[in-house]
């Protein structure tokens, strides 16, 4: 399936657009969507931390990831 | 549970928000203003940029305020964010709380902004003279 | 120490105090403001009168601020204080004080309500609809 | 010695005045002072507490009085 990513703050310089699309297979949880992205962008990894959000709410590792979900990559907040 | 959170492009207003938190029931409100400081670890800022995933950011400040509820006596509470462009001295945040008792209203008060500032999907952006940097993005 | 204290009979400006306490040093505000509350102790509160010794009080709040100088990195505090009749949701006090972080403002304004409560020479009347009485002045 | 003595609050109420004049021999310390007050209005010693004040400050109950102090009673306070 594919997932549009929407990206905010540094993954939006990484990915270098606000939003990409990636091709990922069926029912991925959300770690195997930060090893896709991290392999694609290793700059991810130089990052202080990150979390993906799944509809607007933080993803744990084995969250499911469905073809009509919105995924959102989330660097280290600082609003405030 | 009153309360009103927004984020906005537009300049926040502060008496607005505090009209808004009055109430006859409250003997007391706090208040905190994030102002844009005009240096960071000794260096000169020139503005900042804040960028905001704003239907999760919104849904975040309202988790923090429903805590807030739960953990202490206060009757309203108040959040507005502001998106895009700052210069020295405007206002990125207003957190407005009002309850019966000032113990509440510090409390509470002083617990949205740490937590916004830990959980809300917002991002701040230093311009200086010489470059840019996203807050806290690197270790 | 850059410090604003007034005591007044005329309606207290909240904005005016924002105005006068922000500056471009400083990247928070941590701003209290008390109202006059509809009830206390279940009872409903028609108005209250406040008396100030006015040059003692002053004295008093200016002590203050400078404790607060001193334990806290804070840059600005402001202290207004109204006396005569005031209407439910009038306000009888602002403290404002800013700092260039923010866990300093929280703490300082705190201080200051709290040691203005317990030492400032003003007295304050809650005038009920079937009597009137001296707040704490007797056990 | 004569001092005018200044009230507030409900020491107002109680001395029927807002300030009241006591005859005091010279160079009485507060403690003195209160001990005639409370001798004169008895509802004093119904208060919580009270303290006096020696030109704006507060004062011990050793405190020196003279006749060009400013000399006032502090009921409890309630600011804020």
């Amino acid at each position: 399936m594919q997932i549009k990513i929407l990206a905010f703050g540094i993954a939006k310089d990484i990915f270098g657009s606000a939003n990409i699309n990636v091709e990922l297979r069926n029912n991925a949880k959300a770690e195997e969507l930060k090893d896709l992205l991290e392999e694609k962008y290793p700059k991810l990894k130089q990052l202080a931390s990150y979390m993906l959000a799944i509809n607007n709410e933080y993803a744990q590792n084995d969250s499911p990831i469905s073809i009509t979900d919105e995924v959102a990559v989330i660097p280290p907040v600082s609003g405030g | 549970m009153d309360t009103q959170i927004e984020i906005s492009s537009e300049p926040l207003k502060t008496q607005a928000c505090i009209d808004w938190v009055m109430s006859p029931q409250c003997g007391g409100i706090d208040i905190f203003i994030g102002t844009v400081r005009n240096a960071t670890n000794g260096k000169n800022v020139v503005k900042l940029e804040f960028e905001a995933y704003e239907p999760m950011a919104i849904k975040e400040m309202e988790k923090i305020a429903e805590q807030a509820f739960k953990k202490w006596q206060v009757q309203k509470i108040l959040v507005h964010h502001r998106t895009g462009i700052l210069e020295i001295g405007d206002i990125p945040v207003i957190i407005a709380v009002a309850s019966a008792h000032r113990d509440a209203a510090f409390d509470a008060c002083r617990y949205i902004i740490n937590t916004l500032k830990q959980t809300v999907p917002i991002w701040k952006k230093e311009i200086f003279e010489d470059g840019e940097v996203w807050v806290a993005a690197h270790p």
